[in-house]
C-alpha cells in the first residue's frame, strides 16, 4: 500500500510515470560487448517506460540534448542512463537533467560498462545482464522522489586548534582575509616545536627569526583570539555551526591584568630543578625520576645500582661557602621549609665557628641556590650529577615564567609542581612583586564557550618515548640525548646559551647522531618519520659550526627529497662530516679498548663494508620517530574525524583532499596529518586556510540529500538507531520519544535504516522501497510490484 | 603448589648443584617440583639446524608428555630448553609445522594440543611467588655480598614477554630480597657464546671475557647465573681467558639459586658451592 | 443483512489453539450487545451450526466473519476458501490468521517431520504399531474421512484474499471491542488490506521503561537472569522484540516483566519482522571482533524461533524452499 | 654437489616460511641492525645482513661454504632488534640445513661435526651426554683439541658434574617411530 | 535439482559505494574478466544493507548474495562495515537453523584499490554457488 504515490514524486499531473531509458555505445566500450539495440528493445517492453533509445555516446552535448529534448517532447518525468559508472557520469546526466526542468534526483544511471561489458566477453550474457541492471534501474527510478540540496548558514569564525607553525600560518591569512579566528594552544605560548628550533634545514636561518615576527603578527592581529594555556573540551553542531567548549588551564595570572613586565619570574625564589620520587615495584626500591622538558614531564626508569638517595642540595657545601647564611634565611623565610640550619660554635677558632646543617625537610625548591652568593650550592638530579640536558628550557627556569622570553602571549603561568607556594602555601612572592597584581593563587579552570563556522586541527607531533629502547642507552648515559633536546641544547636562550656542552659542562670531542630510531621499525613505528635525515645533517652542520668535532651520521638512507634538500647533503659531506651507512644497533659505554675508555660507544654495521664497527664517541644524539600526539584519538572522536593505523589524523584523500577530512568543516594541517617539516606544514597551513577561506565565501554549504529522515508517525522511540550514527546526527527526543534526525549532520551512510526495527527510518534516494524496487527489477519480478 | 618440572641433559649431568638448589630453595617458598616421567633431550640449540621438523617433533614429546599428565606450565631451569620448548610450542602455530610434527608425534602415540606454558624457574619465582614472598622466606640475608646478574641471552630472547630483551631484571629482582647488593651489569643478557666454546674456541672467550670484565668493573664479588650452559662457560675457561686477555682473578660463578637457598639457611654443602669450578671461598666460610 | 434487518455474523476456529475465541469471550457483557446487533449465522464456539449450512448461503450472505487460525490442513482451505466466498468482509482474526502464528514455526521441519514426531518420536508417545491417521479410513459402516495436513503451514491471505488483518495473540479485547464498537457505530471503515485493532508505531512506544543506550555483549534469557522492571530489557540484554512489533497491546509483556515475544505482528513499514528485529540486535552487539561477534551470537538459543515466534509463514523465508 | 644459487635462495625463504613471522625475510631493508648486534658477526665471512643480500643476489652458495652460519651462537640478539621482523637466528638454522642437505661443506667443518654427534647421540638414547658427546667430537676433529680440552675434563670430573655412564629414555621405541615417521615422509 | 554444469547462478551484489563499487568499476577499468552472474546494486555503504533485503533477494529468485563493503577500519563512515560484519552471521545462524546453506550469503571486504580481488571474490563466489546449486523456491503455498 503506498499511500505517497504521486506526491512528491514527480510524477505527472495524472500520476502517471513517464521513464526515458538511454542506452550508451560508448563507442565500441559497451557495444561491443553489449547489443545495445536489443537492450533497447527490451527496455521498451518494461512498464512505465515511454521511450528508449540508444546512442553512440550519451555523455556528449548532442547525447545530453537527446535526453533534454526526450524529457519536454515525451513529458519524461523519469530518467535511466545506461552508460558507464555513476562515480564517472551521474553528475554530468543529473545536471543535463535540471537544466530540461527535472528534479535531478528523478534520474537514475545504469552502469553497463564497467561492471558489464568490460568484464565479460561473452556477448549474449553480457547483454543478458546488461538488461537486468536496466531493469533495477527502471524499477527503482519510478520510486525516485525530487529531492533538494540543502543549504546551510556557514558562520565566519574559525577555530584553530595548535599553534605551531601550520596553525600561525592558517591564523594570519584567515585573519588577514578578513575573518575572525580563536587559536586554541595547549602550552602558555604559541609557537609550537619550531620556537624551540635553533636553525632551520637547509637554509639554515634562525629559526626565531622567521618565527617570532609571525607569532607576535598572530598575537596583534585584531582578527585572532589567543587562547592559550587551553584545550578544546568539547565540539558539538556541524559544519557552519559548531559549538566548542574551550577549557582554560588554572594559569594563576591574569591575562588581561599581566603587562609581560617580568617581574614576577626575576623575583621567583623556586628553581625548577628535577624531582624525583620513591616508587616501589613488588617491594624493591626504584626510583623514577620524572625531568621537566619544554614543559612536558617523562620518566626514566633509572635501574638498580644509582639507587643512592638522592640529594636534591648539596649536604656538604663546597669550599666555596662563606657561611653567610643567605641561604638558611631563605629557606626559612621564602621557602617556610626550614631545611638549612647555620651552627655557630662559639668555642672554636674564627673560620670554623660556623656549619651548615641540611635536614629532611628540603622541598628541592632550590631557592637556597639562588641566593648563595658564592656557587657554592648547586642542584643534582637523581643520580647525582649536575642537571644540564635534563633541565631542558628555554625560558627563565623559574616555577613562575613562560616558555620563552619571545612567548605570545606574553604572560607567565606558575608550575604548581615547583612553586613553593603550591607546596607548602608560602611564599607568595610573586603576587606581592607583581605591579599589575595579576597573580592570583586561586585561579580555577575556566570553559568558554564558542560559536564557529569550521575547524582547523593543526595540534603537532610527538616523539616516541625513548626510555623501552634500552640498548640506545637515553635516560641511562648523561650524553644520549634526543633531537629535541639537542634543539632546546643548541637554542641560544638553553641552559647552556647555545654551547654545545656535554653533562659535565666540557664541550664534545666526537657526536654520533643516530637515524631512524623507532621509524621504519616495526616494533614501533612503520613509517619513515621524514625529517629525521635532515635535521640530522642540521644537526651535525650545528655541531660542527660550534665545536671542533668529529661527527658520525649512521643513517640507513637518507632520504633528502625536498627543495635544496640534496645540495644540503652534499654540502654536509664536504664539510666532513663521516657518514656511515648502517642503522646503530646499541650505545654502551663499556670500553673494550683503551681507545673507548670514558667515551659512548655506538655500534653498528658499515653495510658498505659489511663489517662490524664500534665508534667511540663524547655524545649521541637521537632522532626518535615522529608518532601522533598523545590525546589524537579522543580529540578525533570530539571532531568525528578518524585516525589512520599510526594514529595520525586521517585526511578526506590522501591526494587529492589531502587537508579536508570525513567531518564537513574540519580540516587538518601540518604533522598532526603524518610527519611533515615546516615548509611543508606552513604550505599545508596556507592550503588549509585557502579551503576554509573559500567556504566561508560561499556563506553556505551544500549538503548532499541522500540523508536519513524519521517518520514520526512510526517511530516507537526504542533507541536502537541513536549509537549507530558515527556523526551523532540522531538523538532522542525525550518529550515525544521518537528520534530526530539532524540532517546536517548526516553523511547518508544508511546505517541507522537498517537498524530501525520499526521501518521508521528511510535513506533519501536509498528508501526501503526503492531498494526493493530495484532488486525486484533485477530479479526480473518487476510486474509483481512495481509503481503499479 | 606443584610444579612439572623439565631438568634437562645438563642439570642432570653437568649441573647437579643447580638441580639441588633449585628444589632447596623453591622447597623454603613453598613449591615442590615433580620431575616429568623419561623426557626427552630438548634438541638444544644443536637440533634445529639438522632437521627442523624432528628437532620440533623430538622436544614436543615433552610437552605432549606434559600435556598429557594434566599440566598446565611445564617449569626449566636451563636457559636453552626454555627456549627450545618454548620454540617447539609456538611452531606449532604454524599451520604446516604443526601438521608434519603431529603426525610425527601420532606415530608415538601422542599429540599436542599446545596447551602446556613453558615457564623458567627465574621466572616462576618472580611472579608466581614474589619477592614478597621471597623475602619471608629469608634467615640469613646475605648482606654486603656484590652480585652481578646474568641472564644470559635464551631468558628474554626471542620472547620477550617475560623480560626486557637488552636489559632483563629478573634475577635481580629475585635475588634482591636476600639482602645482597645487585650491582649494575650491562653485559647481563650478552651472549656466553654456547657451543662456540667448543667449536670456536677463541670466538668463545672473547665472548665470555666481555662478560667477566663488565662484571670485575662493576665490582661484583660472584655471578649469579640461571643456566647451566652458561654456568660452564663462564666458569671453566677462565684458565684459557688469562692466557689471552687481561685476567688474573678469577670471578667465581654460582647458580642463582644456590645463593637464594644460603640466604634461606641452607648451608654451602647443601647447596652444592663446593662443585663451583672456582670457588666462592668467602660463601662457604661464611655458610659452612 | 437478514430478515431481522440484523448483519450476519460469522467466526471461524481453524488450525489454532483457541485463544482468539477465548479474546472474543473476553470482551465480556460487550458481548451481550454484539450478539444483539448481529446475527449470528455461523460459529461453531457458540452455536451449532454445520458446514452443510454455510454451503447453503448464497455468497455474501455473511457481513463480518471473524476467521481465527492458520490455514494447516485442506479442510482450513476449503473453510477459508468457503467463508470468503459467503462473506462481505473477512477478517484474519488473529496472529495465526494473520502471520501463521506459533504453528507456522513447523514449517522449519516440514510435514513429514511433524507427523514422526507427534506419533512416533515425542517422549510422550507409545506406539509400537507405527500406526499414523489416514486420510480415508474403511469402517463397516462407511469410509471415515479425516482432513489432510498441507505440506506447509500459511496465514489466511496465502489462500483467499483478506479484507482486514486484527493481529495479536490473542488479540486484545479492548482492541476487539474497539474494532466490534466501530463496526457496529457504522464507523468508515479504512481501506482494504488494512491492520485494525492495533496501532501504527511500535511496543516501544507504550513501553514505560526507562531506554538507554543498547549495547550487547551477551544474551540473556528471562529464565537465567532477572530483569530489572524499571529498564529498557533489549538495554540489559534480554530479546524483546518490541522495537520490531506493532503497537496496540499496550504492551502487556513488558509491563509483566516479561520480553515483548512479538505478536502483534510486524508495524506499518516492515516487510519482514524477524529479518528487522535481527538486523537491529545484530547492530547493537558490543564488538568488532569477528570471532567475539560469533560467540555472543552463538549465545543465542533458537534465533530463528526467536526472531520469527509469530512470523515465520509470512516471512520472507517461507518463500525459500529449505 | 653444488646447486645453482638461485634455487637455494627460493629454498632458504621457503625454509622460512614453515615457522612464525619466517616470510619477514623479504622486507629487509639492509639497515645492518642484525650484524651489528651480533657478537660473532666481527668473525664472520658475510654478516647476517650480507646474507640476505647474497640471497637476493642469487649467491647463497658461497655463504654456505663460509663460517657464517657456524659463527651464530643462536643468542637471538638480531631477531629482537631487527626493525623488519626477520627472524635472523632461524635463517642461520636454516643456512645450516641448506648445507647439510647440499652437502656443501663449510671450511671450517668442527661446528657441522659437533652438531652431527650430538644429533646421533639423542637419536640414539633421547639425551645427550657431555662426556661422551665431547668424545665422539673429538675422535672426529682430531685429538690436538682433545688434549687441550682435557684440563677442562678434569676439571669438570673433580667437581663430579661429569656423568660416565650416560642416560637413556625408557621409552625408546616412542623416538624410533618419530623417527621412522619423518624419515618417511622426507622419502 | 542438483548442480548442473550449465546452471547459471543468478547472484544479487551490494556494494558499497566508497570501496568495492569502486573497486569492481576499478576491476572493469583494468579489463579483469569474471562472470557475468552478479547484479551489483550500488548502496552507500555496506551498513546499509539489513537482512530483510538480504532474504527477499533470495527470495526473489537469487540463487546467492554477496555483500561487499570496505576493510574494517577502512569505512567511509567510520565502522558502517561493523554493523554489517555483526548482522551477517547473525543471518546466517537463522538461515542455517531454517535449513538454508548459509553459503548463499557471503560478506567480503574489498577496497577500492583491489579491482582484481573484487573479480576474485565474484568468481570465487559465483563457482561456489554454482556447486550449490540453484535455491528452490515455494512457487505457490496453497
Amino acid at each position: 500500500m503506498d499511500t505517497s504515490k504521486g506526491n512528491g514524486h514527480g510524477a505527472s499531473s495524472n500520476g502517471e510515470i513517464r521513464v526515458g531509458v538511454y542506452v550508451c555505445h560508448c563507442g565500441t566500450n559497451i557495444a561491443a560487448t553489449v547489443d545495445v539495440a536489443e537492450v533497447v528493445r527490451f527496455a521498451e517492453g518494461l512498464p512505465n517506460v515511454a521511450v528508449a533509445k540508444d546512442y553512440q555516446f550519451m555523455c556528449s552535448e548532442p547525447g545530453q540534448e537527446l535526453i533534454q529534448q526526450d524529457i519536454t517532447e515525451h513529458k519524461l518525468n523519469r530518467v535511466v542512463v545506461a552508460a558507464c559508472s555513476p562515480l564517472m557520469h551521474e553528475p554530468t546526466f543529473r545536471r543535463a537533467c535540471a537544466e530540461a526542468g527535472l528534479n535531478p534526483f528523478l534520474f537514475q544511471m545504469a552502469n553497463i560498462r564497467e561492471q558489464c561489458s568490460w568484464v565479460t566477453t561473452d556477448k549474449p550474457r553480457a547483454t543478458e545482464k546488461a538488461k537486468h541492471i536496466v531493469r533495477a534501474a527502471v524499477s527503482r527510478v519510478a520510486l525516485h522522489a525530487e529531492l533538494q540540496v540543502r543549504e546551510v548558514p556557514v558562520n565566519e569564525r574559525v577555530l584553530i586548534i595548535g599553534g605551531g607553525i601550520a596553525g600561525i600560518e592558517a591564523a594570519l591569512q584567515i585573519a588577514d582575509a578578513g575573518k575572525p579566528v580563536i587559536l586554541v594552544e595547549r602550552e602558555p605560548s604559541i609557537g609550537g616545536r619550531m620556537a624551540t628550533f635553533d636553525k632551520t634545514f637547509p637554509t639554515l636561518d634562525c629559526a626565531a627569526c622567521i618565527l617570532t615576527p609571525k607569532m607576535v603578527s598572530a598575537g596583534q592581529h585584531r582578527n585572532i583570539d589567543i587562547r592559550s594555556y587551553a584545550e578544546v573540551a568539547s565540539v558539538s553542531g556541524h559544519v557552519g555551526q559548531f559549538q566548542v567548549s574551550i577549557r582554560r588551564n588554572r594559569r594563576y595570572v591574569d591575562d588581561k591584568k599581566c603587562n609581560g613586565c617580568g617581574l614576577c619570574y626575576q623575583e621567583c625564589p623556586a628553581i625548577v630543578s628535577p624531582k624525583s620520587r620513591k616508587v616501589s615495584i613488588e617491594g624493591q626500591p626504584y626510583f623514577v625520576g620524572s625531568y621537566a622538558e619544554g614543559g612536558e614531564a617523562r620518566k626514566v626508569t633509572i635501574r638498580q645500582g644509582d639507587r643512592e638517595r638522592r640529594k636534591p642540595i648539596k649536604d656538604t657545601p663546597t669550599g666555596d661557602c662563606i657561611f653567610c647564611g643567605k641561604c638558611a634565611t631563605a629557606c626559612s623565610e621564602v621557602v617556610g621549609a626550614h631545611a638549612i640550619v647555620l651552627r655557630r660554635d662559639e668555642s672554636a677558632e674564627a673560620g670554623k665557628q660556623r656549619s651548615l646543617e641540611f635536614n629532611g625537610n628540603c622541598i628541592g625548591c632550590g631557592a637556597c641556590v639562588r641566593e648563595c652568593p658564592t656557587g657554592a650550592l648547586t642542584v643534582t638530579d637523581a643520580q647525582d650529577r649536575q642537571v644540564l640536558h635534563h633541565e631542558m628550557m628555554l625560558g627563565p627556569n623559574k616555577a613562575i615564567r613562560v616558555p620563552t622570553l619571545q612567548a605570545v602571549p606574553n604572560v607567565p603561568f606558575i608550575d604548581e609542581e615547583t612553586c613553593i607556594h603550591f607546596r607548602n602555601g608560602g611564599c607568595g612572592h610573586c603576587a606581592e612583586v607583581c605591579p599589575q597584581e595579576a597573580i592570583s593563587y586561586d585561579m580555577e579552570e575556566a570553559i568558554e564557550e564558542v560559536e564557529v563556522g569550521s575547524i582547523l586541527v593543526a595540534t603537532g607531533f610527538d616523539t616516541i618515548d625513548l626510555a623501552p629502547m634500552v640498548q640506545y642507552g637515553w635516560g641511562r648515559y648523561d650524553n644520549v640525548i634526543s633531537g629535541l633536546e639537542f634543539e632546546i641544547l643548541c637554542h641560544a636562550s638553553g641552559s647552556t646559551g647555545g654551547k654545545i656542552l656535554k653533562a659535565d659542562g666540557t664541550p664534545p670531542k666526537s657526536v654520533a647522531i643516530l637515524h631512524c630510531i623507532g621509524s621504519r621499525d616495526e616494533h614501533y613505528h612503520e613509517h619513515c618519520s621524514r625529517v629525521c635525515c635532515m635535521y640530522s645533517l642540521k644537526f651535525a652542520h650545528l655541531v660542527r659550526e660550534k665545536v671542533e668535532c668529529d661527527v658520525y651520521e649512521f643513517y640507513i638512507d637518507i632520504r633528502a627529497g625536498g627543495k635544496g634538500y640534496e645540495e644540503f647533503y652534499k654540502r654536509l659531506m664536504r664539510e666532513d662530516v663521516t657518514f656511515i651507512r648502517g642503522k646503530a644497533a646499541e650505545v654502551t659505554n663499556w670500553p673494550m679498548s683503551p681507545e673507548e675508555e670514558g667515551k659512548l660507544v655506538v655500534k653498528a654495521e658499515d653495510t658498505l663494508l659489511g663489517q662490524i664497527r664500534r665508534v667511540p664517541v663524547d655524545m649521541v644524539i637521537l632522532s626518535p620517530a615522529l608518532q601522533a600526539r598523545e590525546g589524537a584519538q579522543t580529540l578525533a572522536q570530539t571532531l568525528g574525524i578518524g585516525c589512520g593505523g599510526e594514529g595520525f589524523f586521517l585526511e578526506r584523500h590522501p591526494k587529492l583532499a589531502p587537508v579536508q577530512t570525513a567531518a564537513d568543516g574540519v580540516y587538518v594541517a601540518g604533522a598532526c596529518q603524518s610527519p611533515k617539516d615546516i615548509p611543508d606544514s606552513v604550505a599545508q597551513g596556507a592550503a588549509a586556510a585557502a579551503n576554509i577561506l573559500s567556504l566561508i565565501d560561499k556563506g553556505t554549504f551544500s549538503i548532499e540529500p541522500v540523508v536519513a529522515v524519521i517518520d514520526e508517525t512510526l517511530c516507537g522511540g526504542c533507541r536502537t538507531c541513536i549509537n549507530m550514527c558515527p556523526y551523532s546526527a540522531l538523538s532522542a527526543d525525550e518529550e515525544r520519544n521518537v528520534a530526530v534526525c539532524e540532517s546536517a549532520l548526516c553523511k547518508g551512510c544508511g546505517t541507522c535504516v537498517a537498524t530501525c526495527p520499526a521501518g521508521a527510518i528511510q535513506q533519501q534516494g536509498y528508501t526501503d522501497a526503492q531498494i526493493r524496487a530495484e532488486l525486484e527489477g533485477a530479479l526480473g519480478r518487476l510486474a509483481a510490484s512495481s509503481a503499479e | 603448589m606443584n610444579y612439572l618440572f623439565y631438568p634437562g641433559c645438563a642439570l642432570e649431568a653437568s649441573s647437579p648443584h643447580y638441580y639441588k638448589s633449585c628444589r632447596l630453595s623453591c622447597e623454603k617458598v613453598g613449591i615442590q617440583l615433580d620431575e616429568l616421567e623419561d623426557w626427552t633431550c630438548c634438541g638444544a640449540t644443536a637440533y634445529v639446524g639438522t632437521d627442523e621438523v624432528k628437532a620440533t617433533a623430538y622436544s614436543a614429546r615433552n610437552l605432549a608428555l606434559a600435556e598429557r599428565a594434566g599440566a598446565t606450565d611445564l617449569v626449566t631451569a636451563c636457559n636453552a630448553c626454555y627456549i627450545t620448548l618454548r620454540k617447539s610450542d609456538k611452531f606449532f602455530t604454524n599451520e604446516t609445522m604443526r601438521h608434519d610434527a603431529s603426525e610425527a608425534l601420532q606415530a608415538a602415540g601422542l599429540a599436542y594440543d599446545g596447551t602446556v606454558r613453558v615457564r623458567h624457574i627465574a621466572e616462576v619465582l618472580l611472579n608466581d611467588v614474589g619477592p614478597a614472598r621471597i623475602k619471608e622466606s629469608i634467615t640469613t640475608p646475605l648482606d654486603g655480598l656484590k652480585v652481578a646478574c646474568y641472564h644470559g641471552c635464551l631468558l628474554t630472547r626471542p620472547f620477550t614477554d617475560i623480560g626486557d630483551p637488552e636489559q632483563p631484571d629478573i634475577m635481580d629482582r629475585v635475588l634482591a630480597p636476600t639482602g645482597a647488593e645487585m650491582v649494575d651489569f650491562p653485559a647481563t643478557a650478552k651472549c656466553c657464546g654456547g657451543m662456540l666454546m667448543t667449536t670456536r674456541r677463541e670466538v668463545g672467550l672473547a665472548l665470555v671475557y666481555e662478560i667477566l670484565s663488565c662484571a670485575r668493573a662493576m665490582k661484583a664479588d660472584v655471578v649469579a647465573v640461571a643456566c647451566p650452559l652458561c654456568s660452564v662457560n663462564l666458569e671453566a675457561y677462565q684458565d684459557a681467558i688469562g692466557q689471552v686477555y687481561d685476567w688474573d682473578r678469577p670471578m667465581p660463578i654460582v647458580l642463582f639459586t644456590q645463593l637464594l637457598a644460603l640466604a634461606q639457611g641452607a648451608s654451602a654443602e647443601d647447596v652444592g658451592l663446593d662443585q663451583c669450578m672456582i670457588r666462592p671461598e668467602f660463601l662457604m666460610e661464611r655458610f659452612a | 443483512m437478514g430478515e431481522n434487518g440484523k448483519p450476519k455474523f460469522a467466526m471461524y476456529w481453524a488450525a489454532g489453539c483457541g485463544g482468539c475465541e477465548i479474546g472474543v469471550l473476553d470482551i465480556q457483557e460487550a458481548l451481550l450487545d454484539v450478539a444483539d446487533f448481529f446475527e449470528i449465522v455461523f460459529w461453531p464456539v457458540a452455536i451449532d451450526a454445520k458446514y452443510k449450512d454455510v454451503e447453503a448461503f448464497e455468497d455474501g450472505y455473511i457481513d463480518l466473519c471473524l476467521f481465527n487460525g492458520s490455514i494447516r490442513s485442506d479442510e482450513n482451505r476449503h473453510m477459508a476458501q468457503l467463508l470468503r466466498a459467503k462473506s462481505k468482509i473477512l477478517v484474519a482474526f488473529g496472529s495465526c490468521a494473520h502471520e501463521g502464528c506459533i504453528p507456522g514455526l513447523g514449517n522449519q521441519y516440514g510435514t513429514e517431520a511433524l507427523m514422526d514426531y507427534a506419533y512416533s518420536l515425542s517422549p510422550s508417545t507409545e506406539n509400537p504399531q507405527g500406526l499414523r491417521p489416514q486420510a480415508v479410513y474403511e469402517m463397516p459402516e462407511g469410509d471415515l474421512e479425516i482432513p489432510t495436513l498441507l505440506d506447509v503451514l500459511t496465514p489466511l491471505d496465502a489462500v483467499v484474499n483478506v479484507d482486514y488483518y486484527v493481529p495479536g495473540c490473542p488479540p486484545q479485547p479492548p482492541q476487539i471491542l474497539a474494532v466490534m464498537t466501530a463496526i457496529m457505530q457504522g464507523a468508515e471503515l479504512p481501506p482494504p488490506g488494512s491492520v485494525i485493532g492495533a496501532g501504527v508505531k511500535t511496543v516501544c512506544d507504550e513501553c514505560p521503561r526507562e531506554r538507554k543506550e543498547k549495547k550487547i555483549r551477551e544474551f540473556k534469557r528471562p529464565g537465567t537472569a532477572q530483569p530489572n522492571p524499571n529498564e529498557c530489557l533489549l538495554d540489559q540484554g534480554f530479546i524483546c522484540l518490541g522495537p520490531a512489533t506493532r503497537s496496540g497491546c499496550d504492551a502487556l509483556c513488558v509491563k509483566a516483566n516479561a520480553p515483548c515475544r512479538g505478536c502483534y505482528g510486524a508495524p506499518p513499514n516492515v516487510e519482514d519482522q524477524g529479518a528487522r528485529m535481527m538486523s537491529a540486535i545484530a547492530s547493537v552487539i558490543d564488538s568488532s571482533d569477528p570471532e567475539e561477534i560469533e560467540r555472543i551470537i552463538a549465545s543465542l538459543d533458537d534465533p530463528l524461533g526467536t526472531f520469527y515466534r509469530f512470523s515465520l509463514a509470512k516471512s520472507s523465508l517461507r518463500r525459500l524452499a529449505r | 654437489m653444488a646447486s645453482p644459487g638461485v634455487p637455494l635462495s627460493g629454498e632458504l625463504v621457503k625454509e622460512l616460511e614453515r615457522i612464525p613471522d619466517g616470510e619477514k625475510i623479504k622486507q629487509c631493508i639492509q639497515c645492518g641492525t642484525c650484524s651489528a648486534s651480533c657478537p660473532t658477526a666481527y668473525a664472520m665471512d658475510y654478516t647476517p645482513r650480507a646474507v640476505i643480500a647474497a640471497m637476493r643476489a642469487g649467491q647463497l652458495e658461497k655463504v654456505l661454504r663460509s663460517d657464517t652460519a657456524w659463527l651464530c651462537a643462536s643468542c637471538y640478539s638480531c631477531t629482537v632488534r631487527c626493525p623488519a621482523g626477520i627472524q635472523f637466528t632461524d635463517m642461520m638454522y636454516a643456512l645450516k640445513r641448506l648445507g647439510i642437505k647440499h652437502g656443501i661443506t663449510p671450511k671450517d667443518d668442527r661446528g657441522q661435526k659437533l652438531m652431527a654427534t650430538f644429533v646421533e647421540d639423542v637419536d640414539e638414547s633421547g639425551r645427550s651426554s657431555e662426556l661422551w658427546l665431547m668424545a665422539k667430537y673429538f675422535m672426529r676433529t682430531g685429538p690436538q683439541a682433545a688434549l687441550r680440552d682435557a684440563a677442562f675434563a678434569f676439571n669438570m670430573w673433580r667437581n663430579r658434574r661429569l656423568k660416565l655412564v650416560p642416560e637413556r629414555v625408557k621409552a625408546a621405541e616412542q623416538l624410533k617411530a618419530i623417527k621412522r615417521a619423518l624419515e618417511r615422509r622426507q622419502g | 535439482m542438483s548442480a548442473s554444469a550449465d546452471f547459471e547462478p543468478t547472484i544479487i551484489g551490494f556494494l558499497c559505494r566508497w570501496c568495492s563499487y569502486t573497486g569492481a568499476d576499478l576491476a572493469g577499468t583494468s579489463r579483469v574478466k569474471y562472470p557475468p552472474n552478479m547484479i551489483p546494486l550500488k548502496v552507500m555503504c555496506s551498513g546499509r544493507v539489513d537482512p530483510s533485503l538480504v532474504l527477499k533477494a533470495l527470495a526473489d529468485g537469487a540463487d546467492g548474495v554477496l555483500i561487499l563493503g570496505c576493510h574494517p577500519g577502512d569505512c567511509h563512515y567510520h565502522e558502517g562495515n561493523h554493523k554489517t560484519m555483526r548482522r551477517v552471521p547473525m543471518l546466517k545462524s537463522v538461515l542455517q537453523q531454517y535449513g538454508i546453506d548459509p553459503a548463499r550469503v557471503r560478506l567480503e571486504w574489498v577496497s577500492a584499490s583491489e579491482g582484481d580481488r573484487f573479480a576474485e571474490v565474484v568468481h570465487d563466489f559465483t563457482e561456489e554457488i554454482r556447486a550449490l546449486g540453484p535455491q528452490k523456491r515455494v512457487e505457490s503455498v496453497a
